[in-house]
């Protein structure tokens, strides 16, 4: 047992210091101290800067453009990342389909399709939730009927995040509709610009727009967008979802966020002197600080436990609290930074809602507060929300 | 004692509770916002008709004596039916700035004016640094022959772009957190001087920085010691504001349990899941014990005793800060992805539960303040 | 809606606590501020007092002994008694079997057994529960056989609280064993002198002996000592539980506690300073109050329907939240008493478990602040734990 | 990076564990602590053999040069066990201010004694009004030639009743609060002047109230400035805590999740109610946080960075505490009435953990502490 990093895992730690350091631009970087969301640009930018570096999908095997890197030195740059902070990947890309196709689909789609999601060349979205399924995701009902070298979709799905900007599309769709629930779902591709596909804003109640339906009236996909075999889509779909591990504490993204409530309670005046030198709320922030330090021991762990054993096998059981614990975090920082505001957490900065052009009411950094609130009551939600989680860990872990 | 409403509070409550259910659908909610005021003049003459805007005020100033306990019945419809008219700026705040600090006079011209709806109101006190302390002033107000002249910078005005009238808090002398030297002062929203820029807030309703260079103003009340009218002006919205939470409370609770009744997942409705069922009985339970503190509050919201009075609405807004916490958290992960947008009803109740945490003092604050002094139990 | 008390309820209050003052042995109000367990003799002793001035029983009918005051006279009482504070009368005779003799029980019942109630001649206890029932009330075995002009009782029941002193006991047994669950249940009263009946104590993690298993083998019960008619039992122990209602949410007991946590969070030092001045700690005492505070209007509320309703009929919804936000509360006092001893509260003092005669240490008021903490884990479970108590509000009072 | 255990570690913790297993089950458990000491003497041999007593001191010293690696295995262990034996007291407490100040003489002297199970110490530094600071002391130590004598009262001595010697802090300058004028001194257990009242303590282990009456003493290190090494002794005490608390965390999970599959109620097991598998799950979930911070701790139990050291342990003693409060007010609740019986083990580790939130300071002192400081990760 050697709780420290090893020399050459800390000058790995510089090196991605350094990196970030010179080669991000600052505009980009300010805003996600901001809180504001990335413009598509932003991330097409980031994506081939880090592409031209060799580091746009470091878990990747090499063949297909990865670094080779430990489990471990893949946190230490995910941590990087988050706490600079740099714009994380497309994950629909990068963490989803990407492996999928390189796990599951075959040369053509390997060759065609890979460099391009590295590159950002095309904007992947995901379609796997579908009104009313929630945590239930296997009862979707998107139909592909296969029609001599194509399939036929209609449907719907929801929740699909930015797909306003998406080129591409993967979707979970029925193709034996006999067959019961997990079974008869299938892997397709599909091109955004097919005709009969409509994507339809939602609007968050922190008034972004984050989210989409997509609705598919006798899209015509070509067969060879097949992923794998025909009805063993739900397989593929359960080898993406247990990727989303490592990422889902956003260790270093908390820890961004904490120095950020610092330095705006140091501008914050209560009681005529900054709130930072309140005792009570250093004393909020530090609870939430000892929760981080130990979701980060318990991910290095998992991390440590997976570069044992290749990332392969039964995950070490403590990796089923990232999720809930990492969520639990990452709210609470964003109720903090809302309370730092004071009454200037009240302020709605219209964005790309309702079209007017209000400005921002002083101080700026204060209009991002409550909409961060609002929009991270998503992540105890999305991705099995922290209820079904803990009913995973009954079962899985505790054997109730 | 008696908790049951009188003939005529029932009257009140049922008619108004009418009057929303008829205008104040979802939909309808959605015009009214849209209109460029943010809010629906049709319901504001509506209520000023019904005597809304007059019940609170004496009836030598021309209003209908109602007690707290009206505003009560008022504020948990209002709150329902997350009305957005400037009721709780015009009557609870401005008005109560004249219950506490206007002359007869001043109340004899203003009074009947709010009553029929004719005049709203705005009370300017935050500042940019004040945070939640009503002391902070660094506005300024200079003698002026019989008026005065105020100069400084107000933020967060609740419906500051729709009032006539502006109540100003500034400071007349001392430095900028002595409790002395502060005074209300009522200036026309038209003045030279005063700019004002509007915008919308988290929760639908408006606000409005105000700017304020040598603005012809009149005081409310003594100028120099204007605190404790500001205070018992806070302490009466308090009240009102916790109210107001019980009816964003228990309708975001109703519709959360009508949700956990209808939408079905692995195939039977999500009600039936008994970690589910146990996170709607914890709403349950912080609704009431925050219709228990507000009945507090309000058998507190008139009282003489300043001290006592302070310390009834620290443990109101605390216990409504934090309970409308619970309820409006679980509101939301119980509806799920649904919750989380702006076509459904329950994330606009969320987001006003969330501000109204913000207004006046959090649940921090309040429990600090409460803190301080020497315990809720210990005059009894 | 008025929602101060009558100057006539604030004279009654005054009565109550003049009384109280007068009449009430000061080391015994002594021991209930310390904490600790009453004797025998202490109960015994303060119910006749209360017996002589005619308040043993408020709440009865006044034919049995009754005041005749409304439920807001009976709440002040139960205030100002919990508050100054006073024993509480021996629930199981006064609120439990006393209402359910003078209801379901015949004239010859009512005239022996009622004035000996009052005047704490008979000590009651309660043989409901058994090993591995828990919450679950009417799985109870324990048989009793008509032969003749008696019963005989064979089983076992538990958590009998205060058995070691009891003179009778009232108990459930199954007198139809092919009835179903709830049905083929009776209610007998058991002179605990009869032969066949073994107490066992348990004890408890806070060292003290408060509960016992009552063992029963071919006991011979009198067909008089039944209840109301054979086979109806459950309908009486289901009157005489909701009975329990008002007492359960213990306010007056909690503001006695918190004024003692003040008291002695003066008395002992932090930095240098008493306790009570550290900021931190009186906003867990003002966080506690609060919650005290709406819950003593929420029990105010229910006693208010009650009196308006004539304490009949379907109680107000607000009632069923008394047992959770009432157990929660008492555990936090609990927690708080042990946490302003610090380091003090480890010692623990020698009861009457294990017979040695070892001191407390100094400060004497700090032996029973942890098993305090430890005994009052019980509250969020008897009586139907707290999860019961959920399950019932969803079902009852949402409709879930 | 690595958090497995080396092989040796393993070989420590297997062999350990078997032992306990042995000799620790809830029947003879009770049989130790019945002991007019409380607790097994057999055991203490038994650990002395397996060497577990000369694990943290250096191999100079006569010790094993065990790191806090081999601590953490161990006091796991123990806490899994809930061992009564004076472990605690003499390796991590007593051996911990040998290890922090004792002298190279001293060391020789005394650390063979204690790696063969021959001596017992006990750490004497909580006063009457101490509470948790450790800076607070009036037992005062006057010069007396070569050596010193002390005067003053100490309370809640863990085991200073089977000690054979006992480790005073006292003050030889300077006001009670004072953090300059702190010194260690070592006194014989049977030394005129000391008089020692023993008592079990809540959790079933023992302690001692301690009067010294001009009792003849020895320093060690800088009687001056003792400070530095009391405070690394308790940090390293804190993190050998977090370890036992991980023990005794896990073991009232492991109890209560069988519980949950064994114990039925309406007909099904319990485990299979929703409510309760969150409630189990909620447990896990604190103590895989335990384990995390704990291993912290332990990373930092021996850093000569006396401030992230001070950090660490306010971090990890924080989190035990409220951790070990979710765990152990969940075992209770979950086994119902049972788990309030001193017939099953869960009541015996629950007042072991709450007991432990008592000693070196509590959730909420650990948490303040860290507050004042600059934070978890500025440093990083």
């Amino acid at each position: 047992m050697d709780l420290r990093y090893t020399s050459e895992e800390l000058a790995f730690r510089d090196e991605v210091r350094q990196f970030l350091k010179d080669k991000l631009p600052a505009e980009i970087r300010q805003k996600l101290i901001d809180g504001e969301h990335m413009d598509k640009d932003d991330l097409v930018t980031w994506s081939r800067i880090l592409n031209e570096k060799g580091w746009a999908v470091p878990h990747w095997p090499t063949e297909y453009g990865g670094t080779g890197w430990d489990p471990m030195r893949q946190y230490i740059y995910l941590e990087e990342t988050q706490k600079w902070p740099a714009p994380q990947p497309l994950a629909f890309g990068v963490n989803m389909v990407g492996p999928v196709i390189y796990t599951f689909g075959n040369e053509k789609q390997k060759a065609h399709y890979l460099p391009r999601i590295a590159n950002l060349d095309d904007w992947w979205c995901q379609g796997f939730s579908e009104p009313g399924a929630g945590s239930d995701l296997a009862s979707l009902k998107t139909k592909a009927v296969r029609e001599g070298d194509h399939y036929v979709v209609n449907g719907q799905k929801t929740w699909t995040t930015l797909a306003q900007h998406a080129d591409w599309i993967f979707c979970l769709v029925r193709t034996d509709p006999e067959a019961k629930k997990q079974s008869g779902i299938s892997f397709l591709l599909i091109d955004m610009k097919t005709p009969g596909i409509e994507v339809r804003p939602i609007i968050t109640i922190d008034g972004g727009r984050e989210i989409n339906e997509v609705f598919f009236t006798d899209v015509k996909v070509p067969v060879e967008n097949l992923v794998g075999e025909e009805n063993k889509g739900w397989d593929y779909a359960k080898f993406l979802l247990g990727n989303e591990r490592i990422n889902i504490a956003r260790v270093g993204m908390s820890k961004q966020r904490l120095a950020r409530i610092r330095e705006l309670a140091g501008k914050e005046m209560s009681s005529g002197r900054p709130l930072i030198e309140d005792e009570r709320f250093r004393e909020k922030l530090a609870s939430v600080e000892i929760d981080l330090k130990a979701l980060e021991l318990t991910q290095l762990r998992v991390v440590a436990a997976d570069a044992k054993r290749g990332n392969t096998g039964k995950p070490d059981p403590a990796s089923s609290i990232l999720k809930i614990k990492g969520s639990e975090i990452q709210q609470a920082t964003t109720h903090l930074l809302m309370q730092v505001m004071g009454p200037h957490a009240m302020p709605y900065h219209s964005g790309d809602m309702d079209g007017s052009n209000e400005l921002p009411i002083e101080p700026d950094y204060a209009a991002t507060a409550a909409p961060g609130y609002f929009n991270f009551r998503k992540v105890s939600i999305y991705g099995g929300s922290n209820e079904i989680q803990k009913n995973i860990i009954a079962k899985a872990v505790l054997g109730l | 004692m008696d908790f049951d409403l009188s003939e005529e509070q029932t009257m009140l409550k049922d008619s108004l509770d009418r009057l929303l259910k008829d205008s104040y659908g979802f939909e309808q909610r959605r015009k009214h916002m849209a209109e460029p005021t943010g809010f629906s003049a049709e319901m504001w003459d509506a209520y000023a008709e019904m005597g809304l805007m007059a019940l609170p005020f004496a009836e030598e100033d021309g209003g209908l004596g109602g007690t707290p306990v009206e505003t009560m019945i008022v504020m948990e419809s209002l709150g329902r039916a997350l009305a957005l008219e400037p009721y709780f700026a015009t009557v609870i705040l401005g008005g109560g700035a004249l219950r506490a600090a206007a002359s007869a006079d001043q109340r004899a011209e203003l009074v009947p004016q709010i009553a029929d709806g004719s005049l709203k109101l705005a009370l300017a006190h935050t500042e940019r640094n004040s945070r939640y302390d009503l002391h902070h002033v660094e506005t300024k107000a200079a003698k002026d022959g019989d008026g005065w002249r105020l100069t400084g910078q107000k933020s967060v005005v609740l419906h500051g772009e729709a009032a006539d009238r502006i109540i100003v808090v500034a400071r007349t002398a001392g430095d900028t957190r002595d409790e002395n030297g502060i005074g209300l002062f009522i200036v026309d929203a038209a003045a030279e001087g005063l700019t004002r820029r509007g915008y919308p807030t988290q929760d639908g309703s408006r606000a409005a920085e105000i700017s304020l260079d040598n603005v012809p103003a009149e005081a409310l009340g003594d100028p120099a010691n204007g605190l404790p009218a500001l205070r018992a002006t806070i302490d009466g919205a308090i009240a009102a504001l916790a109210a107001e939470s019980v009816g964003v409370m228990s309708a975001m609770h109703d519709l959360t349990v009508d949700y956990l009744k209808v939408r079905k997942q692995f195939g039977v409705a999500i009600g039936a899941f008994q970690v589910l069922q146990h996170k709607a009985v914890d709403m349950f339970v912080a609704i009431e014990q925050a219709r228990s503190i507000t009945l507090y509050a309000t058998m507190m919201a008139d009282s003489e005793d300043a001290a006592a009075r302070a310390q009834a609405m620290h443990a109101a807004k605390a216990e409504i800060g934090r309970g409308g916490r619970v309820c409006g958290e679980n509101a939301i992960q119980l509806h799920g992805g649904v919750g989380m947008t702006m076509e459904y009803a329950v994330g606009h109740y969320f987001k006003r539960m969330t501000m109204i945490d913000t207004q006046f003092g959090d649940a921090d604050f309040h429990l600090r303040a409460l803190a301080s002094g020497q315990g809720l139990f210990e005059a009894a």
